[in-house]
């Protein structure tokens, strides 16, 4: 395993004490691993908070400020945090107006953050949930635990970020990020698996030539393995099952999100936003927004994912808004 | 064999069996992991391990004598320390356990089954899983349910966890060909097939550590 | 070779076109392949021009907009941009201030800067160079090509932009950069190789165990190869001869800025910074400004570079100033 | 046997040189690559052969008569195409060889030696390298004055461009336990001995192609 770590068991508190320490004039860390906006709670301010398993970075912890996030909770590596932090990260944020909390669609996730959500009810905040689960990739189904939450969060944290900033109330902010999830899909893939800092080997083994289409962010196997490909098809391979799902038609106007998996550099990710690009113009679908980055991980995976989002005005102005923290800023 | 006469098992029996468990895990950690990456995202060894060894100093600073005391604090211990989809699951599997048996200095075959049918239940509340959905559930049930025939045809403890064990290793094995419908490994549709599932591994490891040192 | 490419001799073209795509409010891309700020040229404004091999991104292209860049010339991977692309650039900035070349200390770098200088000069543009010299894995001399220019760049821009910003004149903007790079040093270190696009296989082999320190930014193999190490070593290795180049000592307030190479995801990052921060602590180096991030990449490589840089109240002045580029962002 | 009874070459001995060391880039585009992986960044073959491959048209553009425009065209495509470090200095090269040739419709071994020395010049200007650097002025140089030597000795010209292949095929060679001070070899000091430079290894395969095209 090659890691710039000092021991599987110390990367995520190091990598909190890393961020904090350059990030102080945005958020603090504090106990059980929660990642706090500075200057939390903000008194009649609906507080944000959303929370996973590290390896993922910057996502959750980098989205926290001004704009985007009140908290963070960073799990262990790829293992939902555990209900305390979400549990202190609602009391930390809690400015009286109650508090979202932005739920990737993960067994684990869901489990943990409702416990926390009683947790917190039982202490007299008001606590709204919102399931992200924009995945294409896996089948929906009821009988099933459906899609998981991917790429779609980030755009969904940076929405609602806004509009709590904004001054929105908890139903107003709650079904803001109701509206993203019904008009996000995303799909991923994957050049090589992630390795985990504890398991110290790949999660799963790809052939030279292989590739592996439709994975999640955690080093799950993916929808099929396949000889790779170009970046025109391996785009095309993810923006056909996006596309067709919500479906997106020509005449929308959508945020175009290409994301790198951590292992991949910005080149890669360039290529691919033009392979991204042409198809979208091909279909008579506006790119009116863009994002191109590595902004949710999965360790050292090399891959990418997209995300289409399908805005309205409202979403639009909320990604325009301003935005201070770690990973993302503009307007300020 | 721990249990008395009178077929009751004391405060340091589920002591004893939650400290053997632990070192199980430690054992099988590498295992269960491996389980994990095949379906998974390959840490249920890891956060299992975590939590036991999160449990253990909790349990040596534990007054003996309350058995669903006991059995609460090592439910929110894990709770506190797991995360993923194991840890509210096994939390609340000892949580409503304790529920069941508080205030209990000494606990039988009855209240173990009256305790497992409270954590099952709290379990399928909150995890939403049904018996074939690849799960955990899928060793605990059924190993709840020899433990019950074997109890309700007058079997000693002994037979009836043994019994139990048994139930657990085949509910364990059955799922090796299940399409997972709950947890991680749904989102692999039918390639989940043909692998077993990591919960119902710990879980079946949880009753052989039950039966070893009760009555092994 | 896994990459997201369509073919290894369109990979340039296609990630300009990306970014051009993504990026349409900032950039042009323009022939002969030059990145330049959508409003160039400034009147006035003294041009700030950049260029090296491309497979650093986001550097160059990235960093040009307000506040930093007029232009960037992108060479062919880890090749110099030939002089007709400097000459471009120079032209399409030329505000009547004159231009300033920055430069990174490559043979290939600094001839083709040369030739394209001598050609702007002949059609009546004032031309100035800086060259970058940071990288203290180089030992440097009088007799040798002298230290690569690496992660010091990306201050320089930075730092030089916001100074030309202001409305300095070409000979302010020039000491700017001077001073800079007289107060900047950096190392880095590799776990894997990159791998080019067109090779197809890694540039160097570096056994599972292993990693390579005092590595540049084109697979050039480093001072020394040895078994892997912790982090808090491997910062320790970095940070040691960066230290006791300048000299930094005790009081001194510092810009740290750790870097990825393209292949190393940012919680690895974070870790690191952890380390570097605490030994500075440590000595009683102020850590007045940092940077975490993956801003000057070698391709796909896995590994980590960090650079600090000796701050004086202006320096650190045209740091804080607004930036609007790519893939920094500040300040508006 | 391309030289004419007074000793001189045409146009198309000059273009066939040029069309011919494409071909041999081409061919050793993946060797001088891995040269170059050693001791530098793993890209000179491919640069070497995006030059050469855009001269090829240029030429076939070229009306035939003045052999030093044609070489000045060859210069400067060099120097638009191909970057890094090889780009100017072989771009200098012809550049400076073109313009010591201009107007010439035919090129003896004297005017050949002049041109030799103004492209080296104005190469070493450039680049600031000395012999036993461990460039290609390794090759170069040894090569030049082989041929000069050659020359003057009163050899045939095929004797003279044998000896200059033989000159650098030995610089070329001598080129191995060098420590490099410039270019990129120079990062790595002492670790640059023991390698054949890439650089003296592409002039060498010019100087053959001369040899080879105009005496084989
Ligand atoms: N909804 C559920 N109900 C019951 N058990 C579940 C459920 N989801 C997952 N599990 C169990 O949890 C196990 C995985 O645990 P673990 O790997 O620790 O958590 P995670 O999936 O979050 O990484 C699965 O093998 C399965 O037995
Ligand atoms: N200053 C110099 N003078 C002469 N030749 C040089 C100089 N620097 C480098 N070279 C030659 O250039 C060769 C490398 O060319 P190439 O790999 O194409 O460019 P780059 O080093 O920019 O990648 C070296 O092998 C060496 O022979
Ligand atoms: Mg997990
Ligand atoms: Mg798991
Ligand atoms: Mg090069
Ligand atoms: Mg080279």
């Amino acid at each position: 395993m090659k890691k710039l770590i000092n021991a599987p068991d110390r990367v995520v508190d190091e990598a909190l004490a890393g961020m904090a320490a350059a990030h102080s004039d945005l958020i603090r860390v504090e106990p059980p691993n929660i990642v706090v906006r500075k200057d939390a709670p903000r008194r009649g301010k609906v507080g944000v908070i959303s929370g996973g398993g590290s390896g993922h970075e910057p996502m959750h912890g980098g989205f926290v400020g001004l704009g985007m996030l009140d908290a963070a909770c960073p799990g262990a590596v790829f293992t939902s945090p555990v209900p305390d932090q979400m549990q202190a990260a609602t009391k930390a944020v809690d400015g009286g107006a109650g508090v979202l909390h932005i739920v990737k669609n993960y067994t684990g996730d869901i489990m943990n953050f409702d416990l926390a959500a009683q947790l917190a009810e039982a202490e007299g905040i008001q606590v709204k949930s919102v399931v992200i689960a924009d995945d294409v990739a896996v089948k929906d189904s009821l009988y099933t635990a459906g899609r998981r939450g991917v790429g779609g969060t980030v755009l969904a944290e940076k929405i609602v970020g806004g509009c709590a900033e904004s001054g929105a109330n908890l139903d107003t902010v709650t079904a803001m990020c109701q509206r993203v999830q019904d008009n996000v899909r995303s799909m991923g893939m994957a050049l090589t698996s992630c390795t985990l800092p504890s398991v110290g080997k790949p999660t799963f083994d790809l052939g030279d030539d292989e590739m592996e289409i439709g994975i999640g962010i955690h080093g799950e196997p993916g929808r099929s393995r396949m000889k790779i490909a170009t970046a025109d098809q391996i785009v095309e391979m993810l923006m056909t099952p996006i596309l067709e799902d919500l479906p997106f038609k020509s005449g929308d106007r959508v945020l175009a999100f290409v994301n790198g998996m951590g292992g991949t550099p910005l080149i890669e990710l360039y290529v691919v936003y033009n392979a991204v690009a042409s198809m979208l113009k091909g279909k008579g679908i506006t790119v009116a927004r863009n994002l191109v980055g590595s902004y949710i991980t999965s360790l050292d995976m090399a891959g990418c994912s997209i995300s289409l989002l399908k805005l309205d005005d409202e979403m639009t102005r909320f990604w325009d808004a301003p935005v201070h923290t770690p990973a993302l800023r503009w307007g300020l | 064999m721990s249990f008395d006469k009178s077929g009751q098992l004391s405060y340091d029996d589920f002591a004893a069996w939650i400290r053997r468990y632990a070192g199980v895990i430690a054992d099988n950690k590498q295992y269960l992991t491996d389980l994990d990456a095949a379906i998974g995202d390959a840490d249920h060894g890891i956060n299992m391990d975590r939590g036991f060894q999160a449990v253990l100093p909790k349990l040596d600073a534990q007054t003996p004598g309350d058995v669903g005391a006991m059995l609460k604090v090592v439910g929110s211990t894990l709770i506190s320390t797991v995360g993923g989809a194991s840890g509210p699951l096994y939390g609340t599997f000892f949580l409503q356990f304790g529920i069941a048996t508080a205030g209990q200095s000494s606990v039988g075959l009855e209240q173990l089954l009256k305790g497992l049918d409270a954590a099952i239940s709290a379990m399928q509340r909150l995890g939403k899983a049904e018996p074939g959905d690849k799960t955990l559930l899928d060793a605990l049930i059924p190993a709840r349910d020899a433990l019950r025939r074997a109890s309700e045809d007058g079997e000693q403890p002994a037979k009836a966890l043994s019994a139990a064990v048994d139930a657990a290793d085949e509910g364990m094995r059955a799922t090796i060909p299940l399409v997972a419908r709950k947890g991680r490994a749904s989102y692999l549709g039918d390639r989940s097939a043909g692998h077993q599932d990591p919960g119902a591994t710990s879980v079946d490891l949880l009753i052989r550590a039950a039966r070893d040192q009760w009555a092994g």
